[in-house]
């Protein structure tokens, strides 16, 4: 069993009042609530201020490259299916320079947890538009405001096929928690989009923002049903839904690989005898 | 006797079966063996060819004379025609190049025919060539049909049967219609020779050094390394992975190193390009890591089912900031087989990033080999984990220690946390900015290690006269081709070769002078397949030497002994 | 005017029966049936067998590297908006490699008519699984069979609100040459997605597979109506739609951006004497 | 005179707003200043600071001695308190950061309750700083007052008024308290001075060379130079497309450039390491490309906000394949603006990519210029367009000519197409295999340009004694604290700086024998802010000369005066 104390990092460095803080907090409440322990759980990240998380806590932590998480995550899952991953983002971070590797890892259904803390904005590079910066938002890069439509990380999950496709929402850590939870408990690839309002460059998307929006989707919504599931998540605007919006049951990737079926590949013992037999197909 | 075959025909003839059998035959019969390709980007037509030397004595590179043409098209004949040894065959179907032609070198086999005598399709028609070059060699057909038995055990006794029928049918007309043939091949002592090519070594080589994930994008030339792990994944317990793009593959090599399994990943020079933000990743974060890079000419992507060695210098200062790391070259699939166990070693020992620079020429090339000795496999596993974690009292991933190298255990296998991270960290591995920090990680990484690093490198091989006026200096996949030259030279000039298998950090002449070497001699020629002398600008950099000559290559084709030998000459009779 | 002979190129390298053969002619011939001159349209491609496609024609090209062709013609289209663009691609470059140019390019919706060649294969490279590679094919990378979802590349396109999705099928070169042609003449990102058999390495989706599936969508589908897109998007099996999926009519990146609202860039003229001024903001 | 004012505080504070202001008031008061900043990877907290050296003579470096403190926080006063020289000043809201300081070097100033009397608010303090540092210098506060008239002209008279009161509660408050205050600050000759940084110079070098289109990903230090173009957008033409990642940035710049605009893409090391790939695609496919490498500390992300010189071989070797280039390395913001219009006109005319090496240091600093010349600039339009492509029978993107040049055409805009390839391709640009293409177009664009390319790289600078006993070698960045090292000094000895500006192709010796300068000298010392010195490296391959002595710095701050005095003297009193 672990304690809130067993999680502790060094001091973050975010802005006061930043949403992170509040997700932080739910995600160590969350691994507390679950028994597992800082060496039983791997966080990845990648460069952003969202992926400075798991040094805030103490945790096994592979801090990568801006963008590169989910591969560095599919591998880790490849070697050892017996330790749960998580992937920590940011919105740049996952769904700008890394988009390509959220598309495969979706399809692969590697049975990693992707949590994107969705500021919709550049944080730590000060205040460029990110993928899901609103149209028309102005920033010193995006001087006619931004001018694509905002990527809509849940229809395009869908889309995917993602097999957990959930919203929290850092203002509301209850269901926050909750969606943690059904994410790490879930058998399969999981993406949780946060909202998470950064006080220092986000001046359109703020707590008051989200909260005047955000609902909780009710017990009428049918998860299991991709069309219905699409239709609400392209709900944005007035009312944001936040929590599932779909599942599947789809195999993960580590069930279908035979190779690993009995035993992660780092328990796999080796010698040079086992594969001398090879040579012999070369004669 | 030292004969050469050439097949050539379209994409999709099935030149690579019919020589890759023959080859086999020729192992299999104790001979030394070499066999090269040369294939265009392309999956049906145009003009390929497949070519096989073969000897009593050991061969390293291919010849450009040829002494028996397969021609599977006409546009075979245009081509190669010319290339044929006064007295060698070109061997052809008339009926299906659609031309009849009456010099005395020309040997008409109805391939197809026979095939469809013997009760064989189109497909059979290889087989009933692979036949007939054996007649003409005066060769029996015992070793064929053992292979043609391996080959289609999966497929049933009667397609086994049509085949063998087809090789006899085969064997059979040769010997009938080339009587004036006058190869004799005698019956040679030792053998039966193993036959591999470079990507297959490489991959045996990281089989059999505990590799258990191999992450990678297809990439001519250098899929087979995947293909090879990825037939070999089930029994072996290996996961390949074929990833989204090249970025991917290798921080999923990296995310299962950390992990902690054996890593690699590999591409050629495009893919690799792409792989050099996560190089500098793999320095940063101390994760071991081997890379293949399987040169093809470029810039970009270039001529890519061709050969060159154009990446050393990109591949030795690939990623930004200054971090420790490998370079090996082989030169021979034994050397790729050996290197490639080498950079699993050194990679896990220090903790770094060790590239394999390969190219498509040795990748491609088939060699026969005596054996390969696994009692010279260095497989210790430099992990932490289970007794030797759990007496830790406390842990630290990047631990500064006097040598640099810090204890690398394995996520979960005890209580303590591995932390890494890719921006400046402590010990623990958590993220830092201050200036004394910094340093001790720096001299950690790099300045402590390199020299550690620098004490396992061997120095290069010197082959030929031992006081030598002439050497030859070369990297890599040139290797078997300057061999030759030396031996075919050495009867009239003192000449040696000088060959660079283990580059960087550059080879210290503490063991072996090979600067005094040059010095002494009265020319000293760098042979390099590529337009700026990539190596000798790199010896330069490392020692100061600069070599007297430099013979280039950079039409994306290998050197050939001729080719070679002519241009060395002319630097050798200036002497 | 052009004719079919202004458009010929260097002989093509495909397989005899490639499903590529079918889709040049129809593009030549739309081409000439559009009106446009080889000088007055650029093509641009990745590799593969699909992205050799501009050598076998004649007209501007820009054959660029693998997966990056997207990036490279909006380049094009913001320099110089009058030249149409059409992006050539494979499965694999476009899907794969290329996957996060895919997700940008339809968010900003520049004006590129994107063809992929969609043989559900590797073709150049000999036959490894692309994205698109259906579940459980065996190929020499893929021991254990495809393992992951395949990727539905409608349904993505519809997720993002591209602005023009259609499929087309390489043995219905009428029908082809229709979406090509609405493609051309859209406002607007447009995704085309043509079913091309690949004789030598795609075993499972022949010509005759193909065929027996693909119906044209007929005129009951509202192609404005996202979630009814999404829905015929999803249809893969049985029965495969070809034809429009999606279209919508948002505005294109270039009309956002007010620069280039009278003249493109490659026709403003540039003299020091115009920005000298700018010195006079550093004292 | 020569006054160094350090600002610390936390991210957030306004330290940024507080220096500039100050930066603009001395250079339009016609002093000499020099910034620089050191600030952590975070957007709020922590410890940053921002250092103004002015003078009435020229200053090129930051110096260690601090004449001004002005402390917005506690943390400020320990780190920063032992860097004062005697008689300095630290100044500081003893109610804001919670403690009052006794020492005679302490002076109190209210700054937020200035600011409140005033009618301000918490970011009026800042101008009270402001005001108050001034009327500690004894300066009016006429200049400032203009800097806030343009400042707040859009927030309309209110807000300016507030802040002009500000300003003038701060200064005479600073005027009453501080009468002990020592300075004494003349009134120079020449000016007003320009000021600009690093990141501006390239920007606006790029806005006046026919810059017309930046495609980037952001990545500090390089997002200024984006900055900088998007806020000229609307007003001179640009589109500035920030793109989903450095691989989309380079293919853009390099989709733009062939459809006929100059084109420019940046970025630092880690999303340098990105761009690998097209780099060599624009080597191949001779599109012209402009791009800046703003280097930091690595490897990977290293320290993000930090400064480091450790992408010089990663830059001059990265891409595969072989194919001509040019590096780049301004030393001054004055330098980075003309080596960037130098940099568009030769990756024009040569149809080449050119690398724009610059650093974190550079990046920040703010140095005075006297005036930049227009009529310095090569603006020359070397592309085929209307008139000049109408008279042409047939056009070939990649024609064979005698110097390697192709002629360039704009597609569109003539009956011609333009065509190009990342293959091997013939001069129409299609893909071909054949040996004799292929070493036809490596002569074009590698063997026959880069000679040509070379003639056009100055030689490096030689500043200090002409017969030198002591040589000081470096690049880039370190242009400054080397020239004041010189100047410092040349008093006992007879010292030179060689600074090289322009690296790649390396600079011949024909104009100016550099090599001789150092030969002849007792003492050569290489200086770079990295820790394997790869400068000397490339010194030794191109040239084979060795230095005596290096000193590096890896730590990720710049060499400053101080510091980097006491290395050398070491190296020189042992002479
Ligand atoms: C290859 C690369 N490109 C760019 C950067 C610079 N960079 C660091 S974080 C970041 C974006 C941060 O935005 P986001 O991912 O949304 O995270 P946030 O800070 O908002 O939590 C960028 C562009 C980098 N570190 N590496
Ligand atoms: C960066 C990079 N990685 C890999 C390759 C090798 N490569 C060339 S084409 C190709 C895939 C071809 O598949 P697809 O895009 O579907 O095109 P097809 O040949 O099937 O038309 C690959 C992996 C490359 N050229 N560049
Ligand atoms: S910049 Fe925004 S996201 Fe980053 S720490 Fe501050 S408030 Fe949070
Ligand atoms: S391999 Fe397939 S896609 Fe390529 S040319 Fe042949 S049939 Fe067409
Ligand atoms: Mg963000
Ligand atoms: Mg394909």
């Amino acid at each position: 069993m672990s304690t809130f104390q067993d999680y502790e990092g060094i001091t973050p460095a975010w802005c006061p009042g930043c949403g992170n803080f509040a997700i932080l907090k739910a995600l160590k409440e969350t691994l507390v609530g679950l028994g597992i322990e800082p060496h039983g759980i791997t966080i990845v990240s990648g460069i952003g201020q969202a992926a400075k998380l798991p040094h805030y806590m103490r945790c096994n932590t592979f801090n990568g490259l801006h963008g590169r998480t989910l591969p560095v995550a599919t591998g880790m899952r490849l070697a050892n299916h017996t330790m749960p991953v998580i992937a920590v983002a940011g919105d740049g971070d996952c769904y700008g320079e890394g988009g390509n590797h959220l598309l495969h890892a979706v399809r692969r259904n590697v049975n990693v947890k992707l949590f994107v803390h969705d500021n919709q904005v550049y944080g730590l590079t000060k205040g460029q538009a990110s993928p899901t910066t609103m149209e028309g938002v102005v920033t010193k890069t995006q001087p006619f405001g931004s001018l694509s439509e905002p990527l809509n990380p849940l229809a395009l999950a869908v889309a995917l096929d993602c097999s957990l496709v959930a919203r929290g929402f850092a203002g509301d850590t209850d269901l926050l928690k909750e969606l943690m939870k059904e994410a790490i408990e879930h058998r399969g690839f999981a993406l949780l989009d946060i909202l998470q309002p950064c006080v220092t460059f986000n001046k359109v998307n703020t707590y008051r923002w989200y909260s005047e929006r955000v609902y909780r989707i009710g017990d009428d919504h049918d998860p299991f049903d991709r069309t219905e599931a699409f239709r609400r998540a392209l709900e944005w605007g007035e009312r944001i839904p936040t929590g599932i919006i779909y599942r599947n049951t789809r195999p993960t990737l580590e069930e279908r690989i035979p190779v690993i079926k009995d035993a992660p590949l780092i328990d796999r013992p080796f010698s040079v005898d086992r594969v001398e037999g090879e040579l012999q197909g070369f004669y | 006797m030292d004969y050469t075959i050439r097949i050539g025909g379209e994409a999709g003839q099935g030149l690579q079966t019919i020589g890759g059998v023959l080859a086999r035959v020729f192992s299999r019969s104790s001979f030394h063996v070499f066999t090269h390709q040369d294939y265009m980007s392309r999956i049906r037509g145009g003009h390929n060819f497949y070519q096989i030397r073969f000897s009593d004595r050991e061969v390293s590179c291919p010849r450009e004379h040829i002494d028996i043409l397969v021609a599977l098209d006409l546009n075979t004949i245009d081509i190669h025609r010319g290339a044929l040894r006064e007295g060698g065959v070109i061997i052809y179907d008339a009926a299906s190049v659609g031309r009849v032609f009456d010099s005395p070198e020309f040997v008409d086999i109805p391939f197809e025919a026979i095939a469809a005598d013997a009760g064989g399709d189109r497909i059979m028609a290889n087989t009933v060539a692979v036949g007939a070059v054996l007649g003409m060699l005066g060769m029996d057909l015992g070793i064929l049909e053992g292979i043609i038995m391996e080959r289609f055990k999966k497929k049933g006794s009667e397609v086994t049967g049509r085949n063998m029928a087809s090789a006899r049918a085969g064997h059979e007309y040769a010997l009938k219609v080339c009587d004036a043939c006058d190869f004799s091949v005698p019956r040679p002592g030792k053998g039966p020779f193993m036959l591999m090519n470079g990507n297959d070594a490489v991959g045996l080589g990281a089989l059999m050094s505990g590799c258990r994930f191999y992450a990678a994008y297809p990439m001519t030339p250098s899929t087979g390394i995947m293909i090879f792990l990825a037939s070999r994944a089930a029994e072996h317990g290996i996961v390949v992975e074929q990833a989204e793009d090249e970025i991917a593959a290798i921080n999923m090599a990296l995310g299962a190193s950390f992990a902690g399994v054996r890593a690699m990943t590999g591409s050629s020079g495009g893919g690799f390009a792409l792989m050099v933000e996560g190089l500098s990743l793999a320095a940063m974060t101390e994760t071991p890591l081997v890379a293949a890079e399987v040169q093809r000419p470029g810039p970009a992507t270039g001529l890519p089912t061709r050969t060159e060695q154009s990446d050393l210098l990109f591949v030795l200062h690939a990623g930004h900031g200054e971090f420790a790391r490998v370079v090996l070259a082989p030169g021979t699939p034994e050397q790729a087989f050996y290197l490639t166990n080498k950079a699993f070693d050194l990679a896990e020992k220090y903790q770094i990033p060790v590239l394999i620079l390969s190219d498509q020429y040795l990748a491609d090339s088939e060699w026969t080999l005596s054996g390969l000795d696994t009692g010279r496999l260095r497989n210790h596993d430099y992990r932490l984990r289970g007794g030797a974690l759990e007496g830790l009292a406390g842990y630290r991933r990047h631990l500064l220690t006097g040598d640099g190298i810090s204890p690398m255990a394995v996520p979960g296998k005890s209580v303590h946390v591995v932390v890494t991270d890719s921006d400046e960290h402590d010990e623990e591995g958590h993220m830092i900015e201050d200036s004394e920090t910094r340093m001790k990680m720096m001299q950690k990484r790099l300045l402590k290690k390199l020299p550690m690093i620098r004490l396992e490198i061997r120095p290069p091989l010197l082959y030929g006269s031992d006081r030598p006026e002439v050497v030859i200096t070369g990297w890599g996949s040139t290797y078997g081709v300057m061999k030759e030259l030396v031996d075919m030279l050495s009867r009239d000039h003192a000449i040696a070769m000088l060959h660079f298998s283990e580059i960087y950090p550059f080879p210290s002449t503490e063991g072996f002078d090979y600067l005094g070497v040059l010095e002494s001699a009265r020319l000293t020629v760098c042979v390099e397949n590529n337009a700026t002398g990539q190596f000798a600008r790199l010896m330069k950099a490392e020692t100061g030497y600069g070599f007297d000559a430099h013979i280039n290559r950079y039409d994306g084709r290998p050197f050939t002994l001729e080719g070679l030998a002519g241009e060395l000459r002319e630097y050798v009779s200036r002497l």
